[in-house]
């Protein structure tokens, strides 16, 4: 994401902006194709998992708050369109609306982080941390751990990109307040925005599979 | 960003444009990243190779010869994983890639050169971790990292698994770099069917790092998650699958023996038609089998599982498709014979190294088959006739195609020439050496004797002690080397733009080249390889 | 050099099951191709360097781009080649991977470093395993640690152990005789000291191994009788160790609990009551069953444990035949 | 940059941001019916149709150039590859079941419910029993200073002090009895009542006797009669060896010195078990194995364990003893003692 500090500079060995725009986007979409295959290895572990031990999946995921899940599905949901419209104003020049749902999508995903600590904070109260202090007796089923340790390595995986999605949008907020965009140079408001609907899209699909198992 | 050109003064290049070492530290110049990335990579390539030489040393005799067990085991889980992570991965793309590909497409430099330098530096953390973990006591897994010894092992396993994860970025952002670079900074007229076969290799690779590295990623991130905490995936004792674990390991790790080769391949077929003076045979045959090895490349892993544990269906259907590896890869080594006919062929060092990596991976790519098919892999796994077959293919493959590339492109990279009659007998050295040493190893493993054996039964003495004379040939072969080639940057003769009378464009330039690459833009109107009447 | 090149292309392994000369002969298939396309292409090679050498710097040569016919032709003939190659592969795995209807099925554990089995009537070994020769066999393995690889380079056989479930490997083998065993998948410390022997023995010999295992479950007495191949001293030697008679007895004369064994048949005694006896067969067999009987003097009656019921008379024998050979 | 009018995309945004969570409503409210194995599909429907509008219109990939869309749906099939061909293998497994094994005779437990409770006939006939089977260790009056005991480190169990090892209740000393543990031999050859007999007579000694609670009887119980010893599929079978015998050295024994101190204590304290010249191979009982099984003891010829270069080593291993497989921990030498039985072994090990 080679930007500049000021307008729209072409870096040297770039012809012009378009092709330096096209190149970030090019490069970022890369980038979430490694993103999408990191957490391609955790969903194939899943669905080995669920496969192998169908029942074991639906008795253990009654543990889950499906309401504290649909909130989140909802908060991120929201954020991914204010993140949309303030890519949209920054592109029209409109920095006062871009500034609002900038700091409304950072709101977003501090709620969200804020509902997972409380569903977080309720699993390791009834001991289904999988760090050898995990409570089999609660489960028929003998490796119930197994979803427990699914549940928590892909929602903490997703949280902490979540954390590192409010982080850009924060850095994209401050350089907006400082007027360093305009409609002639957005790239880092746009690459941040890529960024952050993958990170929605990914919870789009834990989503289901991890609360809404019949 | 660097300053604005003016028009370029005579005689200074990029070594001389910037001086001091923070100039080179934070350096955005493609072609001093490269030159970084390339002394760097080297020397873990001696470290690796000094390893290589303690094991040999060790199995020289059957029983204790220098080392205990343990040491012995840690010694070729370093070798493995010093060799493969620190060196054979990076080595092409990263040093010479980085180096050439922007001069090679007319461009000023690549298209991130911010992320480039993090590419470096992520590079030099991850091995940093890696010398970490063998200071607190290496590992002893073997650098395939199995669980559950994996899990089990005392030894200092979490640490070189997260070097490995750290490693992993680099390869990422090098590759996407690439990509990019390629698809938006081709000089005008360069079209894609202009570009030399160089490029089409890297853009291979860089399509595997990209869309393979992850998986490492996740899988030693897994790993270093089950020792500490024991979340139970890949651990029996805790309802996980250990097959499981090798499924995520070689989903990476095949399509890797893949970015290893492919940029190999496409220094051959530079070298070879330069060589032969001679238009390259079937230019788009070359290019589409680089892309076709690329994409097979994800779907054959499961050839290294035959015998783990899984099931016979899913043995089937990857002992078909290793097979059809064979095809793109034979299409290449024929074109390359092809192209020398009626050439005029100079034996030049870089030309006696793809010699060599003709007659040595033919011979690794050959006894793939034996490997690929169902009942002899499950007499052959795990034996020193896969050791065997993935040395001829790694080293007599990709570092034969790393010397032929480095002695071809020396003049362009340091703006001199090394001796050519000490290339020849390095050269010569290290290839009988090779043979020596792993021709040998076939037959043990024929015979049955198995992989990482610190002791062996006495019927497979004479041919461990061979193989030992073998690989000290190798070293000395090296030794030569390294002394003829860093000599050569004091004492070597100026080296001319063009030594070799390449079409490429990195030949249009001074060697070494400016730091903007090129006194003005480039304007490409033919093929790279243009000789010969029509 | 063709007497190398065939010495190559078999491994010189004995062939000891049908499995095994199949896949000897598939290797020395791929062998020949291997080394008619090594041959084509690096003979080519070889005869294009010397034959178009560099003779000035501006040598013409012709600009061929390429034939696509050829690159078509030899990507047809290699798929088929190779096709050919998978489906003969894939015929002979499946071959070994299925096993007639009742194979004489034996339990596999691996552990760090040493292979154990378990037979169906209940006697277990370590390292070695006994099977009959042309009988169909079936391996249940499994692992009780890390994974293990249980290896027979003379069957052509290795399948990975992996702890937590079960893998098989069926197989019938033609020659007795003794095979190594290998443990082909890294295990740690001494994963190559992991040996074993696979013992193919005759139907009879194997059977009378197996009545030694026989009398092993019913009379429930740990550590039966070695291998019939044994002398009735050795197996003395070995049942004065594994019944612990050599924590009281020593074999050498050094005094312990109990009177030593050397030079004790012939000698004669004074019991506790007076009474002079010589050490003779019934002598020594009442002492083993009854041994307060007649207690030699010096010696306290009701230290030496009955040993009633745990030896049976073949056994009683040999121990007897052992203490003999102990005097001279 | 062209200009923003074409890039007004407001109103699908807002149009995109309603269908998906209508959809989301969806999904919650199928999951909560159960049409078996439809339910998986029709989340993953929901889920892919709601990816796909995230991915057109809020990522732009329809507005934009192609190659961006062909890099991500290239990500999706190689992620499918690995799904695939890793579930051909996962979902597809056979896994043979292990051999049902004849038990050894020491399944047999006899009338579990009418020998576990005692009776004077019981107590009497295990008087008898005692004095020719127990008394030579256990000593007479149960005080575990039978003069057997000398030999035996450590010394057999002293019923007067009430201490059970492997608990007092009848059911466990019947299948300590049973097994045997340490040095103790297992009694297995007994019948059921004499072994049954000999508990109650045992019980008198202590002044601490915990009762079976009908539990433990029914599962000794359901443990009776000669049933096959299954293998659970979980676990591996335990250790198991009863090992061919190992070649005897003698050849070397006539070098060393049998009759120096070390010698001596070598002689009375670890020949038993590791044989008069080091060479091991002898069985020793595994504690707490059932069926009980032996570990054949290492031979000291050829080791290259720590102890054979360290002494502290060796005195650890030896003060600590390795409860688990019988070995006892001797710890009443003194250094010199050590230090000659240190020599030795190493003489035995052919190191010295």
């Amino acid at each position: 994401m080679s930007d500049a500090t000021s307008g729209a500079h072409v870096a040297h060995h770039f012809d012009n902006a378009e092709q330096q725009f096209s190149s970030a986007k090019l490069g970022l979409w890369l980038f979430l194709v490694t993103e999408v295959l990191l957490f391609g290895g955790l969903f194939v572990a899943y669905i080995m998992f669920r496969a192998l031990y169908p029942d074991m999946f639906a008795e253990a995921h009654h543990h889950l708050n499906k309401v504290m899940g649909g909130i989140n599905t909802v908060v991120l949901i929201c954020s991914s369109l204010s993140m949309a419209m303030a890519v949209h104003f920054v592109r029209d020049n409109d920095r006062v609306k871009a500034v609002k749902l900038l700091s409304f999508t950072f709101l977003c995903g501090a709620t969200f982080m804020v509902i997972k600590f409380f569903e977080y904070k309720e699993k390791f109260a009834h001991h289904l941390f999988p760090n050898g202090s995990f409570d089999y007796s609660a489960f028929t089923h003998k490796n119930a751990n197994l979803f427990y340790s699914l549940y928590f390595i892909m929602t903490g995986l997703h949280g902490l990109h979540v954390l590192i999605g409010m982080g850009l949008i924060a850095w994209v907020l401050i350089r907006t307040r400082r007027n360093n965009f305009s409609s002639e140079y957005y790239t880092p408001v746009e690459l941040t925005g890529l960024y952050w609907h993958l990170v929605d899209l990914v919870w789009i699909y834990l989503f289901p599979l991890m609360y809404l198992i019949a | 960003m660097s300053d604005h050109h003016d028009a370029h003064p005579v005689g200074t290049n990029f070594y001389t444009d910037q001086r001091g070492l923070k100039s080179w530290l934070f350096t955005l110049d493609h072609k001093r990243i490269g030159m970084m990335y390339l002394a760097t990579t080297m020397l873990f390539f001696f470290v690796g190779g000094l390893m290589a030489l303690l094991v040999r040393l060790e199995l020289m005799t059957p029983g204790q010869t220098i080392v205990s067990a343990g040491t012995y085991n840690k010694l070729f889980t370093l070798h493995g994983a010093v060799m493969i992570f620190l060196f054979i991965i990076p080595v092409i793309p990263a040093a010479l890639g980085n180096f050439l590909l922007p001069i090679m497409i007319g461009a000023k430099d690549v298209a991130f050169p911010r992320l480039n330098l993090a590419s470096y530096y992520i590079f030099i953390g991850g091995a940093a971790l890696a010398l970490l973990s063998i200071v607190l006591g290496s590992a002893d897994t073997g650098w395939t990292f199995y669980t559950p010894y994996s899990i089990r092992s005392a030894t200092s396993v979490a640490l070189i698994t997260f070097s490995v994860f750290i490693m992993g970025f680099s390869s990422i952002l090098t590759g996407l770099n690439f990509i990019v670079t390629i698809h938006k900074l081709r000089a005008p007229g360069m079209t894609f069917y202009k570009m030399p076969l160089f490029l089409w290799a890297i853009y291979a690779t860089a399509i595997i790092q990209v869309l393979a590295t992850p998986v490492i990623g996740i899988t030693t991130v897994l790993l270093v998650i089950e020792r500490t905490l024991g979340i139970g995936f890949f651990d029996p004792k805790l309802g996980g699958d250990p097959v499981l674990f090798q499924h995520f390991f070689w989903f990476y790790s095949h399509p890797a023996v893949y970015i290893m080769i492919l940029p190999a391949m496409g220094i051959i077929s530079e070298v070879i038609a330069v060589f032969s003076r001679k238009h390259i045979f079937g230019y788009k045959a070359i290019a589409y089998s680089s892309l076709a090895i690329a994409l097979i490349s994800f779907l054959v892993w499961g050839h290294h599982m035959f015998v783990s544990g899984q099931s016979e269906l899913s043995s089937t259907l990857f002992s078909v498709l290793t097979m059809l590896v064979a095809i793109p890869t034979a299409i290449k080594v024929v074109n390359w014979t092809a192209t020398m006919y009626k050439g005029s062929i100079d034996l030049k060092t870089p030309m006696l190294y793809a010699l060599a990596f003709l007659f040595l991976f033919t011979i690794g790519g050959l006894t793939g088959l034996f490997l690929a098919t169902l009942a002899v892999d499950v007499h052959l796994h795990d034996t020193y006739f896969v050791v065997a077959h993935f040395h001829y293919v790694m080293m007599g493959g990709t570092v034969m195609g790393l010397l032929a590339g480095l002695h071809y492109w020396w003049p362009k990279m340091t703006g001199r020439m090394y001796s050519e009659k000490w290339g020849c007998v390095s050269a010569v050295l290290i290839f009988l050496g090779f043979n020596v040493t792993f021709l040998s190893q076939f037959v043990l493993g024929r015979d049955g004797m198995p992989r990482r054996y610190y002791d062996y039964l006495p019927q497979y003495a004479n041919l461990n002690m061979v193989s030992t004379f073998g690989s000290w040939m190798i070293g000395s072969g090296f030794l030569i080397m390294t002394i003829y080639l860093l000599g050569s940057l004091s004492r070597g003769a100026k080296a001319p733009t063009n030594p070799w009378g390449g079409k490429t464009l990195e030949w249009m330039t001074s060697s070494p080249p400016p730091t903007g690459n090129f006194e003005t833009v480039p304007h490409v109107t033919e093929g790279p390889y243009e000789y010969g009447v029509k | 050099m063709l007497g190398l090149l065939l010495s190559w292309s078999k491994p010189n392994l004995p062939a000891v099951s049908s499995f095994a000369t199949n896949v000897d002969t598939i290797y020395a298939f791929i062998f020949w191709v291997s080394v008619i396309c090594f041959i084509a292409i690096v003979g080519t090679m070889t005869y294009f360097v010397f034959k178009y050498r560099r003779k000035s710097e501006n040598d013409k040569t012709p600009y061929i781009e390429g034939h696509t016919p050829t690159e078509v032709g030899i990507s047809i003939g290699l798929f088929v080649l190779v096709m050919g190659l998978f489906y003969w592969g894939w015929v002979e795995y499946m071959h070994s991977r299925t096993s007639p209807m009742n194979p004489y099925e034996i339990n596999v554990v691996g552990q760090q470093w040493s292979w154990n089995f378990q037979y169906a009537n209940g006697k277990r070994t370590q390292r070695n395993i006994h099977i009959p020769v042309n009988t169909p066999i079936r391996l249940i393995m499994t692992s009780s640690d890390v994974l293990h690889s249980f290896y027979v380079p003379a069957l052509r056989l290795k399948q990975d152990v992996v702890p937590g479930t079960y893998q098989y490997l069926a197989f019938s083998a033609n020659t007795p005789g003794e095979y190594d065993i290998f443990c082909a998948e890294f295990c740690g410390l001494d994963h190559s000291a992991m040996l074993g022997k696979l013992v193919v023995m005759e139907a009879e010999e194997f059977a009378d191994w197996q009545d030694d295992m026989g009398k092993y479950a019913k009379t429930a007495a740990a550590g039966g009788t070695q291998a019939s191949g044994k002398s009735l001293i050795e197996q003395g030697r070995d049942l004065y160790s594994s019944k612990t008679c050599s924590a009281c007895h020593s074999d050498d004369g050094t005094p312990r609990v109990g009177p030593s064994f050397k030079d004790l048949f012939g000698k004669t005694e004074e019991l506790t009551d007076g009474a002079t006896i010589t050490v003779d067969e019934t002598y020594i067999r009442d002492s083993i069953v009854d041994p307060n009987k007649q207690v030699v003097k010096g010696f306290v009656a009701g230290t030496m444990p009955t040993f009633k019921g745990q030896l049976n008379d073949d056994e009683l024998n040999a121990l007897v035949a052992f203490i003999k050979s102990l005097s001279k | 940059m062209s200009s923003n009018k074409k890039h007004d995309h407001r109103k699908t945004y807002w149009k995109v941001w309603a269908s998906l969570i209508v959809l989301t409503i969806v999904t919650v409210w199928t999951s909560y019916y159960d049409f078996g194995t439809l339910n998986i599909v029709v989340a993953m429907l929901i889920a892919t149709t709601k990816a796909t509008l995230v991915a057109l219109f809020f990522m732009h990939l329809l507005y934009d150039s192609k190659v961006d869309t062909v890099v991500f749906a290239s990500s999706l099939v190689f992620l499918a590859i690995f799904v695939g061909l890793t579930a051909s293998d996962m979902l597809d497994r056979y896994v043979p079941q292990p051999v049902k094994v004849a038990a050894s005779g020491d399944n047999d437990m006899g009338d579990v419910a009418k020998l576990a409770k005692p009776s004077p006939e019981l107590i009497a006939q295990g008087k008898t029993l005692y004095a020719t089977n127990c008394a030579s260790c256990h000593g007479d009056s149960g005080m575990g200073n039978g003069p057997a005991a000398a030999a035996f480190n450590p010394k057999p169990r002293n019923f007067t002090t009430g201490e059970w090892k492997q608990g007092g209740k009848p059911t466990q000393i019947f299948q300590t009895l049973t097994t045997g543990f340490n040095s103790m031999p297992s009694f297995a050859a007994l019948p059921a009542e004499e072994r049954w007999a000999l508990v109650h007579y045992i019980r008198t000694f202590s002044p601490n006797r915990p009762e079976d609670s009908a539990a433990d009887i029914t599962a000794l119980a359901a443990k009776s009669g000669s049933g096959a010893a299954h293998i659970p599929v979980r676990l591996a079978m335990e250790l198991s060896a009863v090992s061919e015998a190992q070649p005897t050295y003698d050849i070397r024994k006539s070098a060393i010195d049998a009759t120096s101190e070390g010698g001596q204590l070598y002689q009375t304290r670890c020949a038993s078990c590791h044989g008069d010249n080091g060479q091991g191979g002898i069985n020793v009982r595994v504690l707490g194995s059932h069926p009980f099984s032996y570990l054949a003891t290492q031979s000291f010829a050829g080791n290259h364990a720590a102890w054979t270069t360290n002494m502290q080593e060796f005195v650890r291993i030896n003060s600590l003893g390795l409860p688990g497989f019988g070995k006892p921990a001797i710890n009443d030498l003194t250094p010199a003692q050590w230090q000659s039985l240190y020599n030795y072994v190493q003489q035995l090990a052919g190191i010295r």
